[in-house]
Formats: C-alpha cells, sequence, structure tokens
C-alpha cells in the first residue's frame, strides 16, 4: 500500500505504470525502486536463498545486502531495492543463482567515455550533512570539490528524517532534517562544487590514489589532491532464528521504504532497539499510520532521548527494556515474534517468553561506520564499540593516518548529525587550506568548530562517545 | 525510572512543574525536559525571555514562571515536543491545555476526542477547542483542548476517536 | 610451540602443507610447519583455482598429471569430509597465430606421449564446448577435459586436517625471522615466537621464498610478480571450461563465480597484493571480447596475489649443495597451487632421502649456473 | 539459551547462505579468524562482501575465544564496494 497522506510528507511521484511480476499484471509508480513498487502490491518475497531455498525479502533498502536478488528484463541478480521502475518491466523471484543465460549480451561501445582521469582538489565521498558541510566550507576557503553521492539526490539519511534536529541553531536546530538537506545544497557553491550524483566509490586504489567511481552505469575515475569520506554508517544485525524472514528490516530500511518512497511497511511493527533511531522510526511508522506494537531494548536503560520515548509512550507503545528477540515465526514471511527478559548477565530468562504477532520487525540495534574505503586506504582504524564499531584515528583536523585522507560524521565515529555537520565543516577548512586555500578567516572558523564540537559533546549523554574519542586524536 | 520506562514518574514532575500559585494566575509553558542533551531552540523561541540563555547547550531548560505569559511559541520550536502549556484559569468548568500533534488526520474544532496520558491511556474525553497550524508551526501543529482540572496535570496526548473504532 | 623438529616447514600453502603432510605419511612425524599469517593466505589462497596439465614442458606435464591424478582422490586419500569442488570441466586454449597453432600442436603431442589426452580441436568444435565463445580471430585451440578448477582453500585444508593427524606440528600467525647456519648445517630456525632446533628446513614460502633463501646466506633466482584477479557474483552453470589464452582465462567455479585474470607483461618485480583499477578495466575488455555473455555479469570483489618467476618459468625443487639441509619448493611461477600435490609427495621423498618417484634432478637449482634452462613454453 | 539446534535456522551470511550454527561449529573446530572461516564456508564471499555478516562472525569468535573484538583480526575490505557489471568497466576500457 501507498501512503495517501501524511503530516510532514508530499510524495512526489512518476507517473503510474504497468509492470508484471512473475507473470501477474501490477502498477506502481514510474522511478519508484522496484522492491517498493512490490510491496505496495502486497509482495514480500522476493526470492529463494541458493542453498537453502529460503523466502527473502529486501533487508537494507539501499542497495547494500543480497536479499532482494530478481531477475528484471530476464536479468538475474538485481538488486531490485535500488533499481528503478519503468513501465512494462518483468520482473521474475529469483531461484537460486540467477540465469545468466537470457540475458542480452550488450555489446560494448565506446562511448563509455570513462578513459580521463578527472582531477580535482577535494573530493567529498558521501552528501550526507557531513559530506555537504564539508564541501560548503571547503568552497568558503577557495577550493574547488567533487561531491559524490550514490543516491539520486543529496542529503543522505536528511532526507527521510521528518523530525526535528536537536542542538543550537548554528546545526539547524528545530528544523527538520528533510528541510536542513534542501538549506546544504543551496548552500552549496555551484560553481566550485560538481555534485555526481548516482555516483557510488568503489574503491581507493593506493598505487596510484585514484577513487574508482560508478555514476549513472559509467565506470570513471577521479583524482583528487585530497579526500574527505563522509560515507556515513550502516545499519547492524542481530542473529536469532529465522533472522532472514521477509518483514524483517533494518529500521533505516523501513524509513527509506515509507519516509523516502512512500510505502507502508506493514500493519504491525516490532521495534528492536530503544535508541534515538528506534523511538524515532517507530514515531515515524505511527505518523504513517502504522501501529507500533512494541519496543524492546536488550540493555536496562532506554539509550536514545528520553523525549523521544516519551513522545511514543504518549502514543501508547510500551518499550519493554532488558527484552531481546528470542526467535521470529512465520512461512512465508514474518507472522510472529517471541520475546524473552534478559538478566542483569545479559542472559535470557526462561519462562519469560511473550508472543507479539507482527507482521515486520524492525532492527536498530546501532550503526556501524562505513569505512571500507578508509580501510582500502590502509588508515589506522581501531576498535571503540561507544562509536560503533572500527573507527579511524585522526588528529584534530579531522586528518586520518594517511595524509592527505579526512573524515567527518558518522565514519569517524557514529554520533549526531548536529556533531556530523560540524565534524563535515572542520575538515572542509582544513582540507582546503593544506591545499594553501585560505579566505582569511581560516583561523578563526576552525576555533569556531571545535568549541562548537567541544559544547556539543560536552553533556552527559556524550559520555560514551567522549570516551571513544579520547581514543582517537 | 523515566530511563527505563519513558514516563516521568511524579518526582521528575514535581521538578518542573509551576508553582499552584502560578497555575492559578494563568497559562503557563511546562517543560516536560527530563535529561541533560545538547539542544536549546526553546530559548530562542521565547520573545519574552522566560526561558534563559543556555549556559551549557545541555543544560537542562530553566523558565521564569513569572515571564512566562502561556502564549505557546515554544510548544512547536521544541524538538522533543515536550512543552505544553496549562491554562487553569481557562474556564470554569474545564483547564485548556496545549499540545503539539504530529498526526493526521487532524481533530476539527469542537471535536470530542479521547485524552491520553503519558502513557497513551485514555483518561478520559475531552473537546477540541483551537487548531493551529500555520506557518509558525510547520507541521507540528498545536491542540487546545479542555479537561477537568484534576486531570490537567496527566492529559498530555490526544486521540481521535473515528481513528479508534 | 615445539622446541625441535626434524624437519621445520617454512611457509603454510599448498606446498609446505602437502609436504607436511607426505613427511608424516612416510613415517617422518616430527615436523613442524611454520606459517607468518594464516594457513593458505598467500599465493595458493589468492591463485585462479585452475588445474590443468596442457604444459609444453615434460617435467611440468609429469609433476601436473601426478597432482591431478592425485586431486582426482583426494577425499579418500586423506580422509577429508568438505567438498574440494573439483570441476573437471577441462581448460579450451584458444590460439590465436600460426605460429602458436604449431608450437601448441607439438605441445600436444608431447601430453599425448606422456598419456595425457589433450587434442587439437577446430573453432567449431571449440563452439560446441562454449556455445558462449567469440570465434572472431581465433584459429584453432587445444582442449583437455581432465583440466579444470579445484578449491584451493579446501585442498589446502585438507591437507593441514591429515597432516595434524599424523602428529605434524602446525603453526600459524608466526614468522620466521632468521636461519642459524653453523659449519654449512643448517641449526635452528628463529621466529617471533621462539627458536626451533632443527637440521632440516623446506622453504615453501612462495613469494618470500627469497627472502627466508637470504636468511640462510643464500640466493634464489627468484622475481615475485603481482598478479591481479576479479571476482563475479554466482550465477547458474554457464561455462564448463577454463578459457584460457595469452590474453586471459576466465573459469566458472562450480558454485557459480567466474574467475579471471590475465598476466600483465609491464608488472614490475615486487611482492604486492594491492589491487589496480586498470586491471578492472582491462579485464573487463578482453573477457568482453571473448565471452561477451558474460557483460551482464557483475563483479564482486579483486584483488591479487604473487607469482614467484624463475628466469625459465620452471620451478626450482631440490636442495642446496653447500647448506646441509636447506631444501626448497619455489618459484612455481604461477603454478604451485596446481603443481602441489605432487610437490609434496617429490619433496618428502627428496628430504627422506628416497628416490623420488618423478626425477626432479633437472628442477635443481644448480641448472641457472649449469646454462641448462627449462623453457616452459605454456605460461599464461 | 537458545540451541546451537534453533541456530540451523539463523543466518549468518545471507548470500551464501551460512547459518549461526555452521560459524560456531567451524569456531570450536578452530577457525579462528574472519578470514580463516571466509575462506572454508565462503562466509561473506558473496555479492555483499561481507557487510551483513562480518560483524556477527567477529562477536562469535570473540565471545568463544574470551577476546575483545578490538583484539581480533580483520579481513580485508575489497573492491569494489559495491557490485558492477563488467560490461560497464569493459565500455571505460574502450575509452
Amino acid at each position: 500500500m501507498h501512503i495517501k497522506e501524511h503530516p510532514i510528507l508530499a510524495f512526489k511521484r512518476g507517473r503510474r505504470v504497468e509492470f508484471f511480476f512473475d507473470g501477474k499484471k501490477m502498477w506502481g509508480y514510474e522511478g519508484e525502486p522496484i522492491a517498493a513498487a512490490l510491496h505496495a502490491n502486497g509482495v514480500r518475497v522476493l526470492r529463494r536463498s541458493i542453498k537453502l531455498n529460503r523466502p527473502r525479502g529486501f533487508y537494507c533498502a539501499i542497495g547494500n545486502c543480497s536479499s532482494c536478488l530478481m531477475k528484471v528484463n530476464g536479468e538475474p541478480n538485481v538488486r531490485v531495492c535500488v533499481e528503478r521502475l519503468e513501465e512494462g518491466m518483468v520482473v521474475g523471484t529469483q531461484m537460486a543463482k540467477g540465469d545468466l543465460s537470457r540475458a542480452k549480451a550488450n555489446p560494448i561501445s565506446s562511448s563509455g567515455g570513462g578513459s580521463g582521469i578527472r582531477k580535482t582538489d577535494i573530493a567529498v565521498i558521501g552528501g550526507g550533512p557531513a559530506g555537504l558541510s564539508a564541501a560548503i566550507s571547503a568552497n568558503q576557503m577557495g577550493a574547488k570539490v567533487t561531491l559524490l553521492d550514490r543516491n539520486s539526490r543529496i542529503g543522505g539519511q536528511l532526507i527521510k528524517q521528518t523530525h526535528m534536529f536537536f542542538g543550537s541553531e548554528k546545526q539547524y536546530a528545530f528544523i527538520r532534517g528533510i528541510d536542513i538537506a534542501d538549506i546544504l545544497a543551496d548552500k552549496l557553491d555551484k560553481e566550485m562544487t560538481d555534485v555526481m550524483l548516482n555516483a557510488t566509490v568503489l574503491g581507493y586504489y593506493r598505487e596510484d590514489g585514484v577513487l574508482g567511481v560508478e555514476e549513472n552505469n559509467r565506470f570513471t575515475k577521479i583524482k583528487p589532491e585530497r579526500i574527505i569520506v563522509a560515507t556515513g554508517a550502516s545499519e547492524k544485525v542481530l542473529a536469532f532464528p529465522n533472522n532472514d524472514l521477509p518483514g524483517i528490516y533494518g529500521a533505516g530500511a523501513a524509513q527509506t521504504l515509507m519516509n523516502e518512497h512512500g510505502v507502508v511497511p506493514g500493519n504491525n511493527v516490532l521495534m528492536v532497539g530503544a535508541g534515538n533511531i528506534g523511538l524515532i522510526v517507530s514515531y515515524q511508522l505511527m505518523q504513517a499510520g502504522i501501529n507500533v506494537k512494541a519496543i524492546i531494548e536488550a540493555a536496562s536503560k532506554i539509550g536514545g532521548y528520553w523525549v523521544h520515548a516519551s513522545k511514543v509512550r504518549r502514543l501508547g507503545v510500551p518499550i519493554y527494556t532488558s527484552y531481546t528477540v528470542k526467535k521470529a515465526d512465520g512461512r512465508e514471511s514474518l507472522e510472529r515474534v517471541t520475546i524473552w527478559q534478559l538478566d542483569k548477565n545479559w542472559q535470557p530468562l526462561k519462562g519469560t517468553e511473550i508472543d507479539l504477532n507482527v507482521d515486520v520487525m524492525c532492527i536498530a540495534v546501532g550503526l556501524s561506520p562505513l569505512a571500507e574505503l578508509l580501510w582500502q586506504a590502509g588508515c589506522q582504524m581501531k576498535y571503540i564499540p561507544e562509536l560503533g564499531g572500527h573507527t579511524p584515528l585522526r588528529g584534530e583536523d579531522m586528518q586520518t593516518t594517511v595524509k592527505g585522507i579526512y573524515v567527518a560524521g558518522d565514519v569517524a565515529g557514529v554520533e549526531e548529525a548536529s556533531s556530523a555537520m560540524v565534524e563535515g565543516s572542520l575538515a572542509g577548512l582544513c582540507a582546503a587550506k593544506s591545499l594553501g586555500y585560505d579566505n582569511g578567516r581560516f583561523k578563526e572558523l576552525r576555533e569556531e568548530a571545535i568549541n562548537e564540537l567541544m559544547n556539543l559533546r560536552s553533556g552527559p549523554v556524550s559520555e560514551g562517545m567522549r570516551k571513544g574519542l579520547e581514543q582517537l586524536i | 525510572m523515566i530511563e527505563k520506562t519513558g514516563v516521568p514518574t511524579p518526582q521528575d514532575l514535581w521538578k518542573v512543574f509551576p508553582p499552584k500559585e502560578r497555575l492559578e494566575k494563568g497559562p503557563v509553558a511546562i517543560i516536560e525536559c527530563f535529561q541533560r542533551i545538547p539542544c536549546d531552540p526553546c530559548y530562542t523561541a521565547c520573545k519574552k525571555e522566560a526561558i534563559q540563555e543556555f549556559e551549557d547547550i545541555n543544560d537542562l531548560p530553566q523558565i521564569d514562571f513569572e515571564i512566562c505569559n502561556g502564549c505557546g511559541l515554544c510548544i512547536s520550536r521544541c524538538p522533543g515536543l515536550c512543552i505544553f502549556i496549562v491554562d487553569q484559569t481557562y474556564s470554569e468548568t474545564g483547564v485548556l491545555i496545549k499540545l503539539p500533534f504530529e498526526f493526521l488526520p487532524l481533530p476539527e474544532k469542537g471535536e470530542e476526542v479521547d485524552a491520553l496520558n503519558r502513557k497513551g491511556e485514555v483518561v478520559g474525553k475531552t473537546k477540541v477547542v483551537k487548531v493551529q497550524n500555520g506557518r509558525y508551526e510547520d507541521k507540528t501543529p498545536v491542540i487546545s483542548i479542555l479537561v477537568p482540572k484534576e486531570l490537567s496535570m496527566e492529559v498530555r496526548n490526544i486521540r481521535l476517536r473515528k481513528n479508534n473504532d | 610451540m615445539k622446541k625441535s623438529g626434524e624437519v621445520v616447514i617454512i611457509g603454510g600453502g599448498i606446498s609446505g602443507l602437502s609436504t607436511a603432510y607426505n613427511l608424516a605419511r612416510l613415517g617422518c612425524k616430527d615436523v613442524v610447519l611454520l606459517e607468518k599469517e594464516s594457513l593458505y593466505s598467500g599465493a595458493t589462497g589468492r591463485c585462479g583455482a585452475g588445474v590443468r596439465q596442457q604444459f609444453g614442458l615434460e617435467i611440468n606435464c609429469r609433476l601436473a598429471k601426478g597432482a591431478c591424478e592425485i586431486l582426482e582422490n583426494l577425499n579418500e586419500l586423506l580422509d577429508y569430509e568438505r567438498d574440494i569442488e573439483l570441476k573437471q570441466g577441462g581448460y579450451l586454449w584458444l590460439l590465436t597465430t600460426d605460429e602458436e597453432v604449431k608450437l601448441y600442436k607439438k605441445n600436444v603431442q608431447l601430453q599425448n606421449n606422456l598419456g595425457i589426452e589433450s587434442r587439437l580441436i577446430t573453432v567449431e568444435e571449440a563452439l560446441e564446448i562454449v556455445p558462449y565463445l567469440n570465434p572472431e580471430g581465433i584459429k584453432a585451440c587445444t582442449f583437455h577435459q581432465k583440466d579444470g578448477h579445484v578449491n584451493p582453500f579446501q585442498v589446502s585444508q585438507a591437507y593441514a586436517e591429515a597432516a595434524k593427524r599424523l602428529g605434524v606440528e602446525i603453526n600459524t600467525f608466526t614468522e620466521v625471522t632468521d636461519i642459524k647456519v653453523k659449519n654449512n648445517h643448517i641449526v635452528e630456525v628463529i621466529t617471533d615466537k621462539g627458536k626451533i632446533a632443527t637440521n632440516k628446513v623446506l622453504n615453501a614460502a612462495g613469494a618470500f621464498a627469497k627472502h627466508i633463501g637470504e636468511m640462510a646466506g643464500v640466493k634464489l633466482p627468484l622475481k615475485p610478480e603481482r598478479h591481479q584477479i576479479l571476482a563475479t557474483e554466482p550465477v547458474e552453470p554457464l561455462l564448463g571450461p577454463m578459457v584460457i589464452s595469452t590474453d586471459l582465462a576466465c573459469l566458472q567455479e562450480p558454485q557459480g563465480s567466474f574467475i579471471m585474470s590475465y598476466s600483465d607483461p609491464d608488472e614490475p618485480e615486487g611482492v604486492n597484493i594491492s589491487s589496480s583499477w586498470r586491471f578492472m578495466e582491462e579485464m573487463a575488455k578482453r573477457v568482453c571480447t571473448v565471452l561477451p555473455i558474460l557483460s551482464n555479469i557483475k563483479v564482486v570483489r579483486q584483488w591479487a596475489g604473487n607469482y614467484t618467476m624463475t628466469p625459465d618459468a620452471a620451478p626450482i625443487l631440490g636442495s642446496l649443495p653447500g647448506v646441509e639441509g636447506f631444501y626448497f619448493a619455489a618459484g612455481f611461477s604461477g603454478h604451485g597451487f596446481m603443481l602441489g600435490p605432487m610437490t609434496g609427495v617429490l619433496m618428502a621423498e627428496h628430504i627422506l632421502g628416497k628416490e623420488t618417484t618423478i626425477s626432479i634432478d633437472k628442477l635443481d637449482i644448480g641448472r641457472f649456473e649449469r646454462g641448462e634452462l627449462m623453457r616452459e613454453p605454456a605460461v599464461s | 539459551m537458545i540451541s546451537n539446534k534453533d541456530h540451523e535456522n539463523t543466518i549468518v551470511c545471507r548470500c551464501e547462505d551460512i547459518t549461526l550454527k555452521e560459524i560456531r561449529d567451524l569456531i570450536k573446530e578452530g577457525f579462528k579468524t574472519v578470514d580463516e572461516i571466509k575462506r572454508i564456508s565462503r562466509c561473506g564471499m558473496g555479492p555483499c562482501q561481507g557487510r551483513t555478516c562480518r560483524q556477527i562472525v567477529m562477536g562469535e569468535i570473540a565471545r568463544t575465544t574470551g577476546k575483545d573484538v578490538s583484539e581480533l583480526r580483520l579481513s580485508t575490505f575489497r573492491a569494489p564496494t559495491k557490485n558492477i557489471k563488467i560490461g560497464i568497466l569493459a565500455e571505460a576500457a574502450e575509452g
């Protein structure tokens, strides 16, 4: 089902088009991901797994995992959570590994156009709050920037954040994430920043400092003088029996489905995790008219802001702390989840099981830095649980242990969007300065950013983060 | 307990409630913010400077109940949606509560809705007196409802009845 | 870790592991194997996983045939339960010049004489084996059904487990830092985890064999050289044999992924396992020319490993006159994994002073001084 | 606790269909690094390149060996970070 009306969002949809799923005619909106169109038509099982023949639906919704591979127009292994719907598309459940023999062999044209290597002062990888802020301040200093984002619009996670932001005016407090994305995009100096959309950095090649990029089905190369990695984070997963049933999604994936594509994830939801993401997404599910049966949290305390918790409690959603998932059940997709209580040593207590009849379970058990490019570049990393996992060592100016490679935002340690923006500004300023660019205000702006970060992190909710960061800088 | 349940305890609430005498004087803002988080828009929202400037952005908001006139401009500016206006002087029969409500459909003026407490439990019914949903509210509409006095410090949300059946 | 051992093997790749197993099988159980990373993490684990018998040098043909016969029975021989994924889909060698056809005709003759049933086939016959082949520019092919693919991890693991069962001590994450030689005799191997007294050391350190040799004061004519590979997502079976030419090598593993590589003549000498974007592009271009259907398959990862080249592209097996007790199995020039099962048999026999099943005299290091180079012509 | 048998239905690697039971059995057998487990089981070798499973595998290794995750050896993060069609690469090579 598509969401018809929403208190915050207005969905811009393409025209209604016909397509086929396993021979059945269906309707969807042109340009929406195939998985979203199928979901809106009630199709959750997209493929059978390769060895165990298990039903699978999408999980990450952003093209990371392999849960949603389908046959599209004869081609196997298409990630339908990101592949866009076109009129007349023939989509089929993929059995096993997919049959390539029916796919049309495309003659290789020489119009690939990827032969040259583009040069740029600074490549900013990721157009979320950190990357955008980095590009804006690097431009201010006078540096030219190439900003790469794998999505079709910039903003990163901001484009699904319907809630107002915390922080102070400087970090756009009380403005909704979706609106901040537009504000930042407006602030970009269009002359000084080359924005590449639908552009995924596939690799950092150490031997010649080149970034390999796929941009709109073309492979191109960029050789920047400096790189700011602002790739964000990815959602962690949980291991419990039947954790791969269709209907079990990352909380961010459910958020993408409903806030970006305007599709209802299901009827009754169990949210796993009472951090900010779990709490916020629960609230947003309710805003989209979906019932949240409960929020469970393995820790003995709510990890997210209490105001978010109070918001969902006022809607009648219970929060069970010290509870975890025992197992999920369902034939083709999720029908029931059994939860149970944990004791002080995180051991489950027999006899505390509760069965919940839900068709959706959202996993919001934390994020980890999406640091693949940093590993490839040889940046020194350290495992810091408070920051989400392996995190790059860096100096006060956000430079990693590899000269010329800077970081900002969640990839530099999972935190709030407000500090991501300030980190981005700082990285942008310092990367530009290291190339000799300075509009005369570098010193002042740098100091300002460092102070802002200190302020944002000075409270009790940032205690773990502070401890973590001490090990990095 | 709020850290386990998401629901403030009476002890928590006593700390932020205005004194009885102030409540009896007229509308006043109650900021149900109990955790030090980096956030300060309530201060910038208040035109009367009743909400004091933050020395440290993580501080809890401090409100001068004598300066606050219960205008309610802060309600839709609070990212935590935790500010409410209570006017115990509104009428003989009931107390006026202004609260943020970001759901569709919006209630209409005069509509009878369920009154919910901080756990989302129905504690009574109430009538919608006013719906503010202009540019200033920016998609965080402010709903004014009328509740009996004994529920004025308990009701913090509403639920539309037509959605309920 | 043991303080002493009758034989110390340096290197936990296929050569070291199979030698360790064969030593133990022949009764020499006081063997210590040292690997600085995890097992088969070097060239063995990074190789293209092809196994073939179509060589142009008699000794290589013999070694390869022996190795293949072992692989065909490996599960039983080593009592290994996991699938080693042996797929004898053949090697289809594409020949594009008259000179190549001439040379490979000769190779086929040699192979046939040694009992390897390879044959020269026409392009039409090749198309029956690989219908997706682009025949353009191909003059003829050679084909041998018993060539194919086997999983290097599983084969190596099979040897490791069998060796351990027979009493071999395997130490991973243990780096050799020095080798002590006294009066031209090996006396001790020093590692970052302690010392091991021994009189016999096998240098099976792959790309690091040269470095290990230097520790014992020996200069080996070895040149490590990077070779890159890419692997695709798995799809249902599409390609039977390994398709190989001077331009590329490409096979489909039994589990469905395609593995492909080519040799870059401009690759500089040196131990290097980093990947390049140029390789990805060039590899893609080459494979799309030969197997256009693969333009629709997706690359999931690329990696690199090292060939250890010798001046004549044939391995060096044997011992070194001058340093008593120093043995080596190195310089496989890209064929270490496929020859590995046989290498182990021969090196174990050699170390124990037995007559080797196949004579390895000609593969000794002395051949370079003597000017008796082997010259393997069928190297890709 | 959930029995190992129940974990026959707990999927660690969606690409290659590897269960938590299999991972635990491998660790018991002596495969104690992410790379060793990957090579012997293919866990993490599929189209997602270990993005989903790596963290669970590390957690399991840490739990059974009593080590902290920070002490564990990591597997390599290879390019490309996202699957790319060979045809697209080939076009780039053509210029």
